[in-house]
């Protein structure tokens, strides 16, 4: 039962990667692309960890820990280029 | 039991992951929009996080906390995300949205995208340390 | 007095200590003595070296406060995701009436305002987009709400309240 | 202290430059002393190093304790011993032209300096091909500090394309170590010596895959024709202290393709570069003729003398390698001369810096006339400096019948020809042809630079008193390329811990 | 022995004159005469020995394998040469003295001009075959400074070039011919040669061999049609032209003939080619001397000829030819010395050399004129003065010549013989007779000692040769015979040989060759049309600049500067490398099974795909550039996470936010969009395709390739010897740890070339650029939100909780000091974005150069810890530590070199994004004073 | 799986190559930072592609990735990571010392300022 739901979830996560993609393509801001990203790497935690229960193996918790703060810097970064042109002032 | 709470966690978390995503495509405005990571990360993310700890504790016996790690830094840092986006957006509409905004409140108060903060008003130049 | 103030000197916030001693051993996985002793050890270690980082550091006023709080968001979140998930799934985008919100602000610590926003925004429906220049009001979008003026007033009453009462800012 | 002889010459520079970093980022008086004592000490151990494989002794140093092939394992030969020395001398006498001139109009010449030679020496001293890559990359980055200190547009720009370039090729490299572990299973040049005759025919298209590839980024190292575009651009530009040390990483691609080819690959014959080889000499004695500076002008001089190198480098006998191995010795000091040479008109002359134009008299001038004359004998390869003997041994170890010795004959002495035009040219309207009386107002050549200006010629000469010697020891080096039995025991067998 | 001292006396000698020049001009010549003196003295030492046929040698190896020996031997024909070189050397040499003006550096020009005596001497002294040509191009090195001597003149530094390039390109064909022959003979020693002759004619390379040297040669000597740089030459000061360009450099290609002469003097091509060359040159050089009205000219050009002469007679193939050969050089070398020094008189006395302007001019310098006379006379062969005596021998050995039938050969030296004597005439006639002529305001007299005093020792020569000839027998008797390797009845020499044919054909030449000068006007015009059509030097240059164009061109289009052009041109050459090395093998099948196929990578893939696609499609849109780049980075690390690499993963996706920071801080440096429109190079696009594809096939071959591979050993070891169970890990710390110390090394490079970089653009165009710069976009007037600045401040402790934990784990789990590294680094980096530059960097303690320079002695030192030990470098050790309390913690030093890693790459990465971050403050951005805004924020007053 | 990993790095390959053709220095750098991607996919995979086996040792584990192919893309990372780091400054400081961002520098024959 969980390998199912297990299959379901990563399904759906993959799903909500496409559709983060496909965000990520059209746009229309630039702030949209951003947060398409942002929202891509939470599916991409998701996936990680969903992953981990399928195969039932922990190897891969600081993968899901280091996408959970780099995507956060990516876009911080990202909307202070926008606001501020020099990121680190 | 310990199997269905946990397949119900993932499935949980699947579906609000997947609202959550296809909001991002669904929604017409940008703002709108900004909604939608917050649901991936809250119950998205939360519930896989959850289905994961219970797995490996009661499934394959390893109790393992670290997964809460994980969420600790989404709950962190996924609202200052959410601001820097939306000061950003305001920041490139300014000149359509802006009045368009309500306003703070206090006289000549605006709000910090478009207004300096009370400090550095007035000071053009400011002095080096 | 005097030992209270050495050891002050030392662990000037127990609770950021024990919170890292605490995420130490979690992330070990591992609850034995040594780890806990080694959890402890940076506990103590960390703040003291990134202390510059953290000037006046706030103290928790009401721990009890705190908790509920906690367990109300996490409630609100639970309720909320439900609902937005409705909104997004059954109803026509068109017809979401997406407002934005001024929510006035009694709060003055900046970490207390973090906190408020914060919760805004990781309720589902609300998301805080900016603050005042003076830091005096919040910027709320709104997915969708009916009244906006209550949806303001349910976020003063039922989150900024309480984060007061932590922060002990209720004489601010 | 014998026993780790062929890791210090790596650990000498690389420590040195880190007390520099940590110590002294502002403190140039710091920085030279240390910059000196560990060139001092470079000196000794390359000497060191050179004595002790005097007799065709094979020094292998594993890394860690690890047998090759699984650890890294460095190997001092004949030949790497050479070269070794050959760095250090360069590193030791450039460093003279730099407190002159260099170190103060930038941050961390010094360190960076060091760096650059410790990339060097890694690059000549290890076994492994992988290791090579970084210690490639050690020499690149450091070279790419050197190259755009003192700053200036066309430097920067320049530099930035030979960055490009560089950036490209450690991708190829990499490409190529890939496809020859996935072909091999090894990193180790003597291993894969070991392993090639027993890879299956099916597979071999894999490995020779890589090793082609591995063989033109070297090639593009060396600045063999087609791929010599990069370098009179970027050296023609770099401070001269930098471009004269950098006369010795274009031989690095040629020490690794030799080592790469002729021991891992197992007696794989260059003899097909030599077509390249003409090309390249010839390419490079047009553009002496060509060049607007003295200092492109010594840039394409580095390539006629890779062109000579690689002539040698194609035969397959030890006489050729081994006179090509001498001549790289020579080309070095001959290019490091002229560059240095560059540099210091750049440094006299105010209006037309090193332009091949005549122009105001200037202090010096004779002084620099001299050394430039003699420079120029060095790099056309006249009597009475080292270039000649190179040039005499390789012509006689080279067949002239059938048609690819005759050919290299011909372009040989056809280079020759143009680049003693060339340089005739150059020379005389520089230094010749100037007027007024500006030599009494301007400030003439540094000391430190005109020094090591002449103890690059005194080696161009010395080498030729001793090329009896020297010409034996690199014909031996040379066998022990093109028998690399000993080379692939040593690093197999039981080494010195193990 | 004395060889070698005679030989290094000058060359080593040669640094004297400049550090005697000093002190004077007078010690600066007794410098210069010193080396000479001695040597002569040292040479005629020998004489008696050289006279009775014994030979002095010295040989000393040099390099053995190549044959090239340092010997040098002498024999009559060296001796010949040695002494005329020695002798007129010292007369230039006091000449000189007298010739070079007060203000010029005497002492830089003995020392070249004792070079050039030395390597003379080599040249003739050499008895290997690779020493040899080592002389010869040294004394085209000297002679090339010589004649550039007066630098400021444009004719002596183009006929410096002229000469060089000439005589150069002859000394490389000779270079090649003499290894050739050495090779051919099996010997590289001169003296050996002639008793392999016919070993070395039977070669199929003897006639390559012949060409090549004969072309050194008579490039050497100025033979047709290589004669045209030495009248170029004459822009050298006068002492030069008279030792080098008439007395002996030229002679070398004449000694080179002699020497060979046991060797191919007597085969037929040498015959024709010699012969014809050399009575070819003698006759154009006469009748281009005849029409020159430049003194120096004039002299120039009747050497041509008279070189061309000799090289006739050692063409001939008789042994009396080849005396008379030495005979002409003997004599010839005395005459046109003495008339160069002449004319150098005449020069300076008056400053022209010019015949048309000058004339009568014995009234005003009687001995000049006397001692021009004769010489003069001499060289027309009038007897009883030495030239009459060589010609008389030289018409002798053309009479009996079985070449060109004896006739027609005997009408060109008439010929030759007739011109010589009207140029003769003509230079002591219009010069020093008939009505004076002088430049204005000069008053020209007889010049002091040291210019007459050398002309006349060899004028007092030639008369004395002239009337006893016989003096010279015993020397000229021992160059011939050296020279033809034996012992011939050698011609008579006697001041008159009678009535005969030789007699009657000077008598003519003397009618003749007088009627020509006194018709002189009538004939100059008509000759001067059709001798001269050929401008020797003009069409050297010309072919040069011809050349030097064609190079720019060339170099032009090939060194083009454009960086798509190279690319392109290095994936072409990879593409043909592969190609080749891939057809090296044969019939390769896929060995291993596919791995199965899942969705997700589908979806991924499919994901990485299209953003590498709008990365090229949207390059100029540089934000969304970025952002996309960021994408495929994520779909990167997902595949080494998929793959079973979670520490590549690791450490791709923390590089990768890493360089999006870089990136989005160049941005600001850069336009935001390409600034031209984008053309879409077809080429490049063809080009990217083909080696994408092929790198692609090769990566899916090696996917399916079976091959041996290291892995067992590393994962056998990495727990028992390595001490850690992420064996990556182990391979990284210990393994290859010197791989890894390298590569920290890189990137502590990177940072302070970086930190260099940025520093030095506070100064120069850099600085007035950047000042001049301004972000174009409208900035939000907030700094650091509030929000923002206090999450960073929450997040950090926690942060460095997890780069502790990452760094401890590394050596057993996914982690360790590099990645642990780059998340303190994004901590920092966090801190800096959120409360800005002075504050953040305030508040950390140290120097980032101070991480780097630490962090690099740790990881050495660790490694070299184990040196002390006495094992190798980064030898690790490993093992348990039981602590009181808490039982057994695994440790292995491999950390300590890991903590050097963690150390050097933190502050290699912070100092680069801090510098590239500092330098914002230059362009209108200065430190802001609050970590947050508001720093203290209002409560609402409506609600408060 | 092979076939995606290959299609990838050809990809990633011929944008990069195309990228660096480019006449101004930013797609370059995009370009080299895709280059690098698929250098350090192509070194990976040379150790086979292995799913769901990473290589931490543990008992009784017998199969696992090649770790070899995995340190050295390590190390590749890491340097290309400076070597990106040093461009990115080095192509700033260029564009402020020329004046223009451009990839492409006078031919070597053309005279330009002398640079001391
Ligand atoms: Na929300
Ligand atoms: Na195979």
């Amino acid at each position: 039962m969980i390998e199912w739901a297990a299959l379901v979830a990563l399904a759906a996560f993959g799903v909500g990667v496409l559709l983060c993609a496909w965000r990520l393509w059209r746009g229309p801001d630039l702030v949209d692309r951003a947060m398409a990203l942002d929202t891509l790497m939470v599916n991409v935690i998701a996936l990680i960890v969903t992953w981990g229960i399928w195969q039932g193996s922990s190897v891969l918790f600081e993968a899901a820990l280091f996408f959970a703060m780099i995507g956060f810097v990516s876009t911080v970064a990202f909307c202070r280029y926008v606001l501020r042109g020099l990121i680190i002032e | 039991m310990a199997d269905m709470l946990i397949a119900a966690l993932l499935l949980v978390g699947a579906f609000f992951g997947l609202v959550g995503s296809w909001g991002l495509v669904r929604l017409p405005q940008t703002m709108q929009r900004l909604h939608a990571p917050t649901k991936a990360t809250t119950l998205g993310v939360g519930g896989v996080l959850l289905a994961s700890i219970a797995y490996f504790g009661w499934v394959r016996g390893e109790w393992s906390v670290h997964e809460l790690l994980i969420t600790l830094f989404l709950f962190l840092t996924a609202p200052v995300s959410a601001l820097m986006l939306a000061r950003a957006w305001l920041h490139r509409e300014r000149e359509r949205v802006r009045a368009t905004l309500p306003r703070p409140g206090a006289p000549g108060v605006d709000w910090g995208t478009f207004q300096p903060p009370p400090e550095e008003s007035g000071s053009g130049a400011e002095p080096r340390r | 007095m005097r030992m209270r103030s050495r050891w002050r000197r030392w662990v000037p916030h127990p609770a950021v200590s024990l919170a890292l001693t605490l995420v130490w051993v979690a992330l070990q996985n591992d609850f034995s003595a040594g780890q806990w002793l080694m959890g402890v050890i940076l506990g103590v270690v960390v703040p003291l070296l990134l202390r510059p980082f953290w000037p006046d550091l706030p103290q928790v006023h009401s721990w009890r406060t705190a908790i509920v709080y906690a367990a109300i968001v996490l409630w609100d979140i639970v309720k909320a995701n439900v609902q937005v998930a409705g909104w997004i799934l059954l109803r026509r985008p068109e017809t979401l009436r997406s407002t934005w919100l001024v929510v006035p602000l009694r709060l003055h610590r900046p970490e207390a305002i973090t906190l408020l926003a914060g919760t805004i925004t990781m309720t589902p429906g609300t998301v805080s987009c900016d603050l005042a220049a003076d830091g005096s009001a919040l910027l709320v979008h709104c997915l969708h709400t009916e009244d906006a003026a209550a949806t303001v007033a349910g976020i003063k009453s039922r989150y900024e309240a309480r984060v007061m009462k932590i922060f002990g800012e209720g004489d601010a | 202290m014998n026993a780790h002889l062929p890791i210090l010459p790596v650990l000498i520079p690389v420590l040195s430059a880190a007390v520099m970093v940590a110590l002294s980022r502002q403190d140039l008086v710091l920085a030279r002393v240390l910059s000196f004592i560990a060139a001092a000490a470079q000196l000794v151990v390359a000497s060191l190093l050179f004595a002790a494989v005097g007799e065709g002794e094979v020094l292998v140093y594993r890394l860690g304790d690890w047998p090759a092939p699984y650890g890294i394992a460095l190997v001092a030969d004949r030949l790497s011993a050479a070269m070794v020395l050959l760095t250090a001398a360069l590193g030791a006498v450039l460093l003279l032209h730099a407190v002159c001139a260099w170190d103060r109009r930038g941050r961390h010449f010094h360190p960076l300096f060091q760096f650059q030679l410790m990339g060097i020496y890694g690059a000549f001293l290890t076994g492994d091909f992988f290791n090579l890559f970084v210690f490639f990359e050690v020499m690149l980055i450091a070279s790419y500090g050197l190259m755009v200190h003192g700053g200036g547009a066309a430097r920067l720009t320049n530099a930035l394309q030979y960055m490009v370039v560089n950036l490209i090729a450690s991708s190829l490299f990499l490409f190529a170590v890939a496809l020859i572990y996935n072909a091999a299973g090894t990193l180790n040049f003597a291993d894969l010596a070991q392993r090639v005759p027993t890879i299956p025919s099916s597979d071999r298209g894999i490995l020779m895959a890589g090793g082609a590839l591995l063989c033109v980024v070297f090639l593009l190292k060396a600045a063999v024709v087609p791929l010599q575009f990069w370098l009179p651009g970027a050296y023609g530009h770099a401070p001269g202290v930098a471009a004269a040390l950098f006369a010795l990483l274009s031989k690095v691609g040629a020490y690794a393709l030799l080592r790469f080819a002729l021991v891992g690959l197992g007696g794989a014959s260059l003899a097909a570069l030599e077509p390249l080889a003409w090309l390249t000499l010839l390419a490079g004695a047009l553009g002496v003729l060509a060049a607007p500076t003295l200092g492109v002008l010594a840039g394409f001089a580095s390539i006629a003398s890779i062109g000579v190198l690689f002539v040698g480098l194609a035969g397959a006998d030890a006489a050729r390698l081994g006179a090509g191995l001498y001549y790289l010795v020579h080309s070095t000091l001959a290019g490091a001369a002229l560059f240095v040479l560059a540099d210091l008109v750049r440094s006299v002359r105010r209006e037309e810096g090193d332009a091949v134009l005549g122009g105001q008299d200037f202090a010096g001038r004779a002084l620099l006339g001299g050394g430039f004359f003699l420079a120029a004998i060095a790099a056309v390869g006249l009597p009475p400096l080292s270039g000649f003997i190179g040039k005499l041994a390789l012509l006689r170890s080279i067949p002239v019948e059938g048609g690819a010795g005759a050919a290299s004959w011909v372009f040989v002495l056809v280079a020759s020809f143009l680049l003693l035009l060339g340089l005739s040219r150059a020379g005389s309207r520089v230094f010749w042809k100037t007027q007024g009386d500006g030599g009494q107002a301007s400030h003439g050549p540094a000391a430190g630079g005109v020094a090591a200006l002449a103890l690059l010629l005194a080696g161009t000469l010395v080498w030729a008193l001793v090329a009896g010697p020297a010409l034996a020891y690199f014909t031996q080096a040379a066998q022990a390329l093109l028998e690399p039995g000993a080379y692939v025991q040593a690093v197999m067998g039981a080494g010195v811990y193990r | 022995m004395s060889a070698s001292a005679i030989v290094a006396l000058p060359l080593l000698g040669a640094i004297l004159p400049p550090l005697f020049a000093r002190a004077g001009r007078t010690p600066a010549l007794l410098a210069a005469l010193a080396p000479s003196v001695i040597a002569l003295v040292l040479l005629w030492g020998q004489a008696a020995a050289v006279f009775s046929g014994v030979s002095e040698e010295v040989r000393v190896p040099w390099v053995p394998a190549l044959g090239l020996e340092w010997a040098l031997r002498i024999d009559g024909l060296g001796f010949f040469f040695a002494s005329l070189i020695l002798a007129i050397g010292i007369l230039i040499f006091i000449y000189s003295r007298g010739y070079l003006a007060g203000n010029e550096p005497i002492g830089t020009f003995y020392a070249y001009l004792l070079l050039f005596q030395g390597a003379m001497l080599g040249v003739v002294l050499a008895d290997n075959l690779l020493l040899l040509p080592v002389f010869w191009e040294l004394t085209s090195l000297s002679s090339f400074l010589l004649i550039g001597f007066w630098r400021h003149l444009p004719d002596g530094r183009r006929g410096a070039r002229l000469a060089l390039a000439i005589t150069g390109a002859g000394g490389l064909a000779l270079l090649a011919g003499l290894i050739l022959l050495g090779e051919v003979a099996g010997t590289y020693r001169l003296s050996e040669l002639a008793a392999r002759q016919e070993l070395i004619l039977a070669s199929p390379l003897a006639p390559a061999i012949l060409a090549l040297i004969l072309l050194g040669a008579f490039t050497k000597s100025a033979q047709f049609p290589f004669h045209f740089w030495l009248p170029h030459a004459m822009a050298a000061p006068t002492p030069v032209s008279a030792y080098l360009h008439s007395a002996t450099m030229v002679k070398a290609g004449l000694y080179l003939l002699a020497r060979l002469w046991p060797v191919f003097g007597q085969t037929d091509a040498w015959v024709a080619w010699v012969t014809g060359i050399g009575a070819a040159t003698m006759l154009l050089g006469a009748t281009i001397a005849l029409f020159k009205d430049d003194l120096k000219a004039l002299l120039a050009y009747s050497t041509v000829s008279h070189l061309g002469l000799v090289t006739m007679l050692l063409g001939l193939g008789t042994p009396t030819a080849v005396f008379a050969a030495m005979l002409h050089v003997l004599m010839h070398a005395t005459f046109k010395a003495a008339l160069f020094m002449n004319t150098g008189i005449v020069d300076h006395e008056t400053g022209l050399r010019d015949l048309r302007r000058l004339s009568g001019l014995a009234k005003v310098m009687p001995l000049t004129a006397g001692l021009g006379t004769l010489a003069a006379l001499s060289m027309a062969g009038v007897p009883p003065l030495n030239g009459f005596v060589s010609k008389e021998a030289m018409l002798a050995e053309v009479l009996a010549a079985r070449w060109g039938g004896g006739w027609p050969l005997w009408g060109l030296v008439a010929l030759a013989a007739i011109l010589s004597a009207a140029y003769a005439f003509r230079y002591f006639s219009a010069l020093f007779f008939g009505p004076l002529r002088l430049p204005e305001g000069r008053l020209p007299h007889d010049p002091p000692a040291p210019l007459w005093g050398p002309p006349l020792v060899l004028v007092v020569a030639v008369v004395v040769l002239g009337l006893w000839p016989g003096v010279a027998e015993p020397l000229l008797a021992a160059a011939s015979a050296a020279a033809v390797g034996a012992h011939a009845p050698w011609p008579e020499l006697a001041p008159w040989h009678g009535f005969g044919a030789p007699l009657v054909v000077s008598a003519v030449a003397f009618v003749i060759g007088a009627a020509m000068v006194w018709h002189y006007r009538a004939l100059s015009g008509r000759v001067l049309a059709w001798a001269l059509p050929f401008d020797g030097r003009r069409a050297f240059f010309s072919a040069q600049e011809w050349l030097v164009r064609g190079a720019h061109r060339l170099i032009a289009r090939v060194h083009s500067g454009v960086l798509g052009r190279y690319v392109l041109l290095l994936a072409v050459v990879s593409l043909v490398a592969l190609a080749l090395g891939w057809g090296m093998g044969e019939g390769w099948r896929p060995q291993r099974a596919p791995t199965p196929m899942n969705g997700l990578s589908l979806i991924f893939a499919g994901v990485g795909l299209a953003a590498i696609g709008l990365v090229v499609r949207w390059h100029h849109e540089r934000l969304r550039a970025v952002l996309l780049t960021g994408a495929v980075g994520l779909v990167v690390s997902l595949a080494f996470l998929h793959a079973s690499a979670p520490d590549l993963a690791l450490t791709q996706i923390s590089v990768e936010a890493v360089t999006t920071v870089l990136l989005l801080l160049m941005l600001f440096f850069l336009p935001q969009h390409d600034a031209e429109p984008v053309a879409k190079p077809r080429g490049a696009a063809a080009v990217s395709i083909l080696i994408g594809t092929a790198v692609g096939l090769l990566a899916w071959v090696m996917m399916r390739n079976d091959g041996p591979t290291l892995a067992d050993y590393f994962w056998s070891r990495s727990v028992s010897e390595g001490g850690g169970s992420n064996v990556v890990n182990v391979i990284l710390v210990d393994f290859r740890g010197y791989d890894t110390f390298g590569e920290i090394t890189v990137l502590g490079i990177a940072a302070l070339v970086i930190y260099a970089l940025l520093q030095g653009m506070q100064e120069g165009a850099a600085r007035g650029h950047l000042h001049a710069w301004r972000f174009p976009f409208t900035l939000s007037p907030t700094r650091h939100p509030l929000p923002f600045a206090v999450t960073a401040r929450v997040m950090l402790p926690f942060l460095l909780m997890a780069v502790f934990y990452i760094f401890f784990r590394g050596h057993n789990a996914p982690g360790g000091g590099f990645i642990a590294a780059l998340l303190l680094a994004l901590a920092f980096l966090i801190q800096y974005m959120a409360s800005g530059l002075s504050w953040t960097m305030h508040r950390m303690r140290l120097d980032a150069h101070v991480w780097i320079g630490t962090g690099l002695l740790v990881a050495g030192a660790t490694g070299m810890a184990a040196m002390g030990l006495g094992a190798p470098f980064l030898r690790s050790a490993h093992g348990e530590v039981h602590v009181p309390g808490i039982g057994p913690v695994p440790l292995a030093s491999a950390m300590g070199f890991d903590l050097g890693v963690l150390l050097t790459v933190f502050g290699a990465v912070t100092l680069a994004l801090v510098q590239l971050a500092h330098l914002g403050q230059l362009v209108g951005f200065p430190p802001g004073r609050t970590p947050m805004d508001p720093a203290r924020p209002k409560p609402s007053e409506k609600e408060g | 799986m092979e076939i995606l990993f290959a299609v990838l790095i050809a990809a990633l390959t011929a944008a990069g190559i195309y990228l660096c053709c480019l006449r101004q220095v930013f797609p370059v750098v995009l370009g080299l930072s895709l280059l690098s991607y698929a250098t350090n996919l192509f070194v990976f995979v040379a150790g086979r592609l292995t799913v769901g086996a990473p290589p931490v040792w543990a008992e009784g584990v017998t199969r696992f990735a090649d770790p070899l192919p995995q340190a050295l893309v390590l190390t590749a990372i890491v340097i290309s990571f400076g070597m990106t780091a040093l461009l990115v400054v080095l192509a700033i400081r260029a564009r402020f010392e020329s004046g223009a961002e451009r990839s492409d520098v006078p031919a070597v024959t053309d005279r330009v300022e002398v640079e001391r």
